[in-house]
């Protein structure tokens, strides 16, 4: 293998290294841009994490095994998972294998930036060694590789359903344009080398491919245009990528360290979350995640949709998205970049100026408590039953116990927090945390989810434990305070979102449901739980625009073909009662009528 | 000025005519629902902070649309959400109050 | 042919029950005291709830009838119990022996005059529900200004009133306030509306609908509160009183004109034959039925039946239903059953 | 305004007068805010137009101030009533003719309740027996004075001295009329023209060549109220319905204001005062006050009194720019001369409305 130009250079590469340094040029502003914008502790956090060789070998790995491989995309749909990483993957291998032929044949050039990218023009084949055969050979292979990929994602695009995906976020036309280069580079680059073989030599798809053409086209003259045709896609490529969705690339190279190193989402718009919302890489996962996009509706309020309208600083979008979201998590669950849809949502609400301040209107309010102390919260009001079921149990099993909000609900803020309000949510849970510290209690008890994740996340209650029902009513059996027999009656359990994916907490109400009745699962289920669309987390959809949410939920519970719903959060219960063709519980309910 | 030591009450009268409207006109763009309002008195029933500081959204959406002065109302809410629950017309109450919040200068 | 029977009143009462006895094979009689017939109804523009056309539904039901005898402008001079029967002669002359009487005189719009406080026939631009009806048949009307700005109905106008002498709901006013500020908010978008009401009586197959749209898609404005009193001002507008009860204020508010509910009152008209048939007249001033409740049609006089609102308000479609159960009971009571 | 409108209405609401033979009562106030009023009632009706007019020494109070600040009980106000109407009885008359509105008030709403509850005029019958063994007969008519004025309004017309109409411009001039509450809104069939279109002053001002004004707040209190203007911490209260009707007036430019009841002119008048003073708001021209007068003054200028006979010095509101449309001459040197012409003394003029 010898060089052949020996000048090294052809003016081909010129549109190639023009792209490659607007694109490194542009992706080092942002990202020093976005280390300004985060705060000195951040900022330092970030630097130390670098530093720290565990951590930034988790960061290699992560980027290896996210951005390359796409693990998390394998774990959710092999064919889309193949496509990705069959190009991702494939792409590194041939810039990575480029440099190792030019180290390895003419390492005299390996300070000239493009030539790994058009060695084969570059050289000439004086012998065939089985080094350099093996090389070429899995030039092509890895070629072959991405052009699969790309067949695949040509397919998908006319036929989307084949993934499991129906509906992607509409791409805009700087995002056509990426597309159909990106498609473009690797035939492009085929024809090149296979143009170039008779000279350069090569494997198993360029050879025929060179014999083939001589046939009827001659290589020679369609060498050169097709070289530059090639330069000419990378140029076009990488010139749009910072404006395209492609700019999740980079960007999430920048968010895996970010967020191995511990940084949080602080504003909706600067530093972590600008990195966040680069990274999306509008896949649209979040659309069919979505319990708002039943029947087609509300699919450009999807994360998808946030993060493309914070990239363009659409105000008026911003605000409508944010606005109308549940809050349900399921986007956020399912995305594979890890887009914290519902947090930059709140965040997003938090910038809202309100001229009517907020005063805490129960501040006079005093307790005086037993050891356990049960809070019911505000929506366990309109369910009473479930308020009356864990007092049965508790009584059953002779806790000495008492009630925080029997005869007026308080609230425990979190309506206020996913509001945006986060200040006045702080009041709220200043206030109670007054309130229950005075009370002398040594366990809060709650049995809304709402209010659990609120307790759990945002208070800070030195010698108090929070519990939730659901666990404590199966330590309650488990220390045999209460025994409890199954009932004949099936049930579906609905994972409340905010206990779900909100608390994480799964597996226990399924335990405690099954000793107490028979137990079906819905369609979808745990972290794929659709919202039943009574969520207090959307502020601008209407009761009637929730009605094809919460029916479509329903549908999903239903083809268990279970004889009732259970669930553990009194507003899932409330919103599915309305329109629920079977009785709809709360485990607490189920549990205490089956109490021996 | 004479001090007689009694001065002109202020009228009661709600003046439908001198009432500025444009809070209730913004509102019902934003909150198109708020119209549906048939004053039956639930969401102020059901309010968790109703039994502290009489909040009642009836009050307060029926309040702007008369001049009255609702501050104190709105300052007190907690956005619980039970007025959405309760209400027969299916109004978006929080929605109402969060902009509310807003609309005040 | 079978026996004869007269109807009393060409409302939509005895055109239904005329129709019905016709086909039931009874020579039949109609006698109307206006020169056309349809009573109120034929006046009326639209309908609530499916703003039907009265015209089509009078035309309708007039073409039914063709084959029936009908006496126009035409009252009842003496009716006498007679040989198994009523003697009648009418105004016009003739006299029929008849085997049984339909009452169907229906009811009397209130006077709304007689609201001093409102100023019907004072006031340039107070008019009542049936003169608007009037002017959206095509009938012009002064009192109503080319682009009204602000429009106000008054619900319960004579109606719920001791002091007027009428204690009943008129029943339908409520939803006719709601249908025609509707209909006034599509020919004027840019007015504002108001309904003066003490309760809202919206009880029929989608009154309630009818409401809501008003509210949700009409901005028509609600104020719970009788108006007390109407004045005009220097520039000719209505400036109206009420007190807002529930907010517990009083309210004013200037208007370009002011749409009376007049309500049903008993048809005073009637008297003579209430007399001489010697019928019994209920609490209320309307005829009293046997009951109330499954007696209805009933006057408790042999061969003396009632349809429609001659007994209380009633709603069109209630009207109808009892004009065809009268039919019905009058052929049961002819055939001795 | 449609006026055949309230032609009807007040067609429905005429009552019977009797041309002659009244026994008169005065009022409790009147002599003291306008004193020249009833003596020109008897001076027109017995002088000018030559009728039986009987006076009493012995009447007192009928109790309507008492009774409408909840002070004595109705039977007692009607006991008082029953005298009042045996002094008539024993003076031989049947029509009684109370100066005062809510005297006249009082005698409807007593003989009304009579007719209702007969048990209770026979116990009011023993009442007055056992007080002063006094017997009555109810009388077979009761009107208002000013009935009586309406009922010969034609006949002052025919002796008129001035009409009320604007010398100037030729032009009738603009009256308010204001109607005591206690005459009609509590039995709009005692009162002449009912109480939503009241006939009683309007009748006067129409024969007598001027334009009445029919403007929102005509309905209204004039503020006096009884309770509201005694208790000094509500008279605030008072205060505001005066004003309210002043600003609904307002537009209409009014040249004077006719009333029939001993209060009203007085608030009317007087409150005008208190507003300027308060807000430095005058309702009339030029910095006057609109004059206010009883229907006796306004009869009495008609009919060529001095105004200075008619008392019309004693006004807070100066009713000399009325006097100049007119055309009623008088001197202004002698506003402020008593009876005997001595000086009484100018008094002091208020800062804020334009006083003579």
């Amino acid at each position: 293998m010898i060089d052949r130009i020996p000048s090294g250079f052809h003016p081909f590469v010129i549109p190639f290294l023009v792209g490659m340094a607007f694109v490194l040029l542009y992706c080092f502003g942002a990202m020093i841009r976005v280390l300004y914008e985060l705060s000195w502790q951040d900022r330092k956090k970030f630097f130390l994490s670098l530093l720290n060789p565990k951590i930034l070998l988790k960061d290699i790995k992560d980027i290896f095994l996210n951005c390359l491989i796409h693990v998390p995309l394998w774990k959710r749909n092999k064919l889309f998972g193949y496509m990705h990483s069959s190009i991702a993957f494939g792409w590194f291998m041939i810039i990575l294998l480029g440099h190792i032929e030019v180290l390895l044949f003419v390492p005299g050039r390996i300070n000239l930036f493009y030539y790994p990218i058009f060695f084969n023009y570059f050289v000439a084949e004086d012998d065939v060694t089985l080094r350099g055969s093996l090389l070429f050979f899995l030039m092509d292979f890895f070629l072959l590789l991405i052009m699969s990929g790309i067949a695949i994602a040509i397919f998908r695009r006319i036929k989307n359903h084949v993934f499991g995906v129906k509906r992607m976020a509409r791409p805009t036309f700087l995002n056509l344009v990426g597309l159909y280069s990106l498609w473009a580079i690797f035939p492009l680059r085929w024809l090149a080398e296979s143009f170039t073989a008779h000279i350069s030599g090569g494997s198993f798809m360029t050879i025929p491919a060179n014999w083939l053409f001589r046939q009827f086209l001659g290589n020679e003259l369609n060498m050169l245009p097709t070289w530059w045709a090639y330069s000419i896609a990378l140029c076009v490529f990488m010139c749009v990528l910072p404006f395209t969705r492609y700019m999740h690339i980079p960007a999430e190279m920048l968010l895996i360290p970010m967020r191995n190193a511990g940084l949080k989402v602080r504003s909706s718009r600067k530093g972590f979350a600008r990195v966040e919302f680069f990274s999306c890489p509008n896949c649209g996962v979040c659309i069919d995640a979505c319990p708002m996009t039943v029947d087609n509706g509300n699919v450009k309020d999807c994360t998808v949709y946030l993060t493309r309208q914070l990239r363009r600083n659409n105000e008026e979008r911003i605000q409508e998205i944010s606005d109308k979201c549940l809050l349900c998590g399921k986007c956020e669950a399912l995305c594979q970049v890890g887009v914290e849809g519902p947090g930059l949502r709140i965040l997003e609400r938090a910038r809202r100026d309100y001229t009517v301040p907020f005063l805490y209107p129960a501040g006079d309010k005093k307790v005086e408590s037993r050891k356990v102390l049960y809070f019911a919260g505000c929506m366990t009001h309109l369910t009473p039953a479930i308020g009356r079921s864990v007092e049965a149990i508790m009584k059953k099993a002779g806790i000495d116990f008492t009630w925080l909000d029997e005869q007026g609900g308080l609230c425990c803020g979190r309506p206020m927090f996913t509001a945006g309000r986060i200040a006045e949510a702080k009041a709220i849970v200043a206030n109670m945390e007054k309130l229950i510290l005075e009370s002398g209690c040594d366990t809060l008890l709650v049995s809304c989810p709402i209010c659990y994740k609120m307790f759990r996340e945002q208070y800070n209650l030195p010698g108090v434990e929070i519990v939730n029902y659901i666990p404590f009513i199966n330590n309650l059996i488990n220390t045999g305070r209460i025994k409890v027999e199954k009932s004949d009656i099936c049930y579906v359990y609905h994972d409340p979102c905010e206990l779900g994916r909100g608390c994480g907490m799964y597996e226990e109400p399924r335990k405690l449901l099954g000793r107490s009745a028979g137990i079906a699962e819905a369609g979808h289920n745990r972290e794929e739980s659709i919202c039943c669309g009574g969520s207090l987390g959307s502020l601008s959809l209407d009761f009637s625009q929730r009605e094809n949410m919460t029916k479509a939920a329903l549908n999903d519970l239903y083809t268990s073909n279970a004889d009732a719903i259970a669930t553990a959060c009194p507003l899932c219960q409330a919103t599915f009662a309305r329109y629920a063709d079977r009785p709809v519980k709360d485990i607490a309910e189920i549990v205490n009528n089956q109490i021996l | 000025m004479i001090d007689f030591g009694f001065t002109l009450s202020k009228s009661s009268t709600v003046d439908l005519n001198k009432i500025d409207h444009s809070r209730y006109d913004q509102l019902v763009k934003l909150v198109p629902t708020a119209r549906m309002c048939m004053n039956c008195g639930s969401c102020g029933a059901t309010c968790t902070v109703s039994e502290y500081k009489g909040m009642s959204v009836r009050k307060v959406l029926y309040g702007i649309q008369r001049g009255e002065d609702v501050k104190a109302m709105l300052s007190s809410c907690m956005l619980c959400g039970k007025c959405t629950m309760v209400c027969p017309r299916g109004i978006n109450t929080r929605n109402l109050i969060l902009n509310l919040c807003k609309l005040y200068d | 042919m079978k026996e004869n029977v007269v109807i009393i009143g060409g409302g939509v009462a005895g055109l239904e029950a005329a129709k019905n006895l016709h086909r039931l094979g009874y020579q039949t009689f109609l006698v109307e005291k206006n020169k056309k017939l349809g009573g109120h109804v034929a006046i009326w523009h639209k309908l609530f709830p499916d703003m039907a056309s009265t015209k089509a539904i009078i035309k309708e039901m007039v073409d039914d009838i063709k084959d029936v005898t009908v006496f126009l402008d035409t009252q009842v001079k003496t009716i006498e119990s007679a040989y198994g029967g009523y003697q009648i002669a009418f105004s016009n002359g003739v006299n029929v022996h008849a085997k049984a009487v339909l009452v169907a005189s229906g009811f009397e719009l209130f006077e709304a005059a007689k609201k001093e406080e409102y100023g019907y026939g004072i006031y340039d631009h107070v008019i009542t529900n049936a003169d608007l009806e009037a002017w959206m048949n095509g009938n012009k009307d002064q009192r109503i200004p080319a682009a009204p700005k602000a429009i106000g109905f008054v619900h319960c106008v004579g109606s719920r009133d001791l002091k007027a002498g009428n204690s009943q709901c008129s029943k339908v006013c409520c939803m006719t306030a709601i249908k025609q500020a509707i209909e006034m908010k599509e020919r004027f978008p840019n007015a504002e509306v108001y309904c003066f009401y003490m309760d809202l009586r919206l009880f029929g197959k989608k009154y309630e609908d009818f409401y809501i749209n008003a509210q949700r898609d009409f901005g028509i404005h609600f104020v719970r509160g009788r108006v007390s009193e109407v004045s005009e001002t220097i520039d000719g507008h209505l400036q109206v009183k009420a007190e807002d009860t529930l907010i517990g204020r009083p309210l004013k508010v200037q208007l370009d004109m002011l749409v009376l509910m007049a309500g049903m009152v008993a048809n005073n008209q009637i008297k003579p034959i209430v007399e001489q048939a010697k019928l019994e007249i209920d609490s209320d001033g309307f005829l009293k039925s046997s009951d109330n409740i499954t007696h209805i049609i009933e006057s408790g006089r042999d061969g003396i039946f009632y349809a429609g609102a001659c007994t209380g308000t009633k709603t069109v479609p209630e009207t109808v239903a009892e004009a065809r159960a009268a039919a019905l009971a009058i052929h049961d009571y002819i055939s001795g059953l | 305004m449609i006026y055949e409108g309230k032609q009807k209405i007040w067609s429905d609401y005429q009552k019977e007068i009797p041309d002659d033979h009244w026994y008169y009562v005065r009022s409790c106030i009147r002599q003291n805010f306008f004193p020249a009023s009833e003596r020109m009632f008897t001076e027109i009706t017995q002088k000018v137009l030559g009728k039986d007019v009987y006076e009493t020494p012995y009447h007192t109070t009928c109790g309507g101030i008492a009774y409408h600040c909840d002070t004595i009980p109705q039977e007692t106000v009607m006991t008082i009533v029953a005298r009042q109407f045996a002094l008539m009885t024993e003076a031989g008359y049947e029509n009684y003719c109370p100066s005062c509105i809510t005297s006249f008030g009082n005698y409807a709403e007593t003989l009304e309740t009579w007719r209702e509850f007969p048990e209770l005029e026979a116990k009011i019958r023993e009442n007055l027996w056992k007080a002063c063994k006094r017997e009555f007969n109810k009388p077979k008519y009761l009107a208002h004075s000013s009935d009586l004025i309406y009922h010969w309004r034609e006949e002052i017309r025919k002796r008129a001295k001035h009409l009320l109409i604007n010398q100037e411009t030729g032009e009738p001039l603009r009256i308010v009329e204001h109607i005591g509450c206690h005459y009609s809104k509590m039995f709009p069939h005692k009162g002449v023209g009912g109480a939503e279109y009241p006939y009683v002053l309007a009748g006067m001002v129409e024969s007598w060549g001027g334009q009445v004004i029919d403007y929102p707040e005509r309905r209204h209190c004039c503020g006096y109220g009884f309770r509201q203007y005694h208790a000094k911490a509500n008279r605030g209260y008072s205060l505001s319905n005066t004003h309210k009707k002043f600003e609904s007036m307002e537009p209409y430019k009014p040249d004077a204001i006719i009333t029939n009841c001993p209060g009203c002119p007085y608030f009317l008048d007087r409150w005008q005062y208190v507003i300027a003073e308060q807000t430095g708001k005058t309702y009339g021209e030029n910095g006057y006050g609109i004059p206010v007068f009883t229907y006796e003054e306004i009869a009495g200028l008609v009919l060529g009194y001095d105004p200075w006979d008619l008392g019309l010095q004693l006004h807070q509101v100066a009713v000399e720019p009325l006097l100049k449309k007119m055309g009623v001459e008088y001197d202004p040197k002698a506003k402020y001369l008593g009876l005997n012409k001595e000086d009484l003394m100018r008094p002091e003029m208020p800062n804020s409305i334009k006083c003579c």
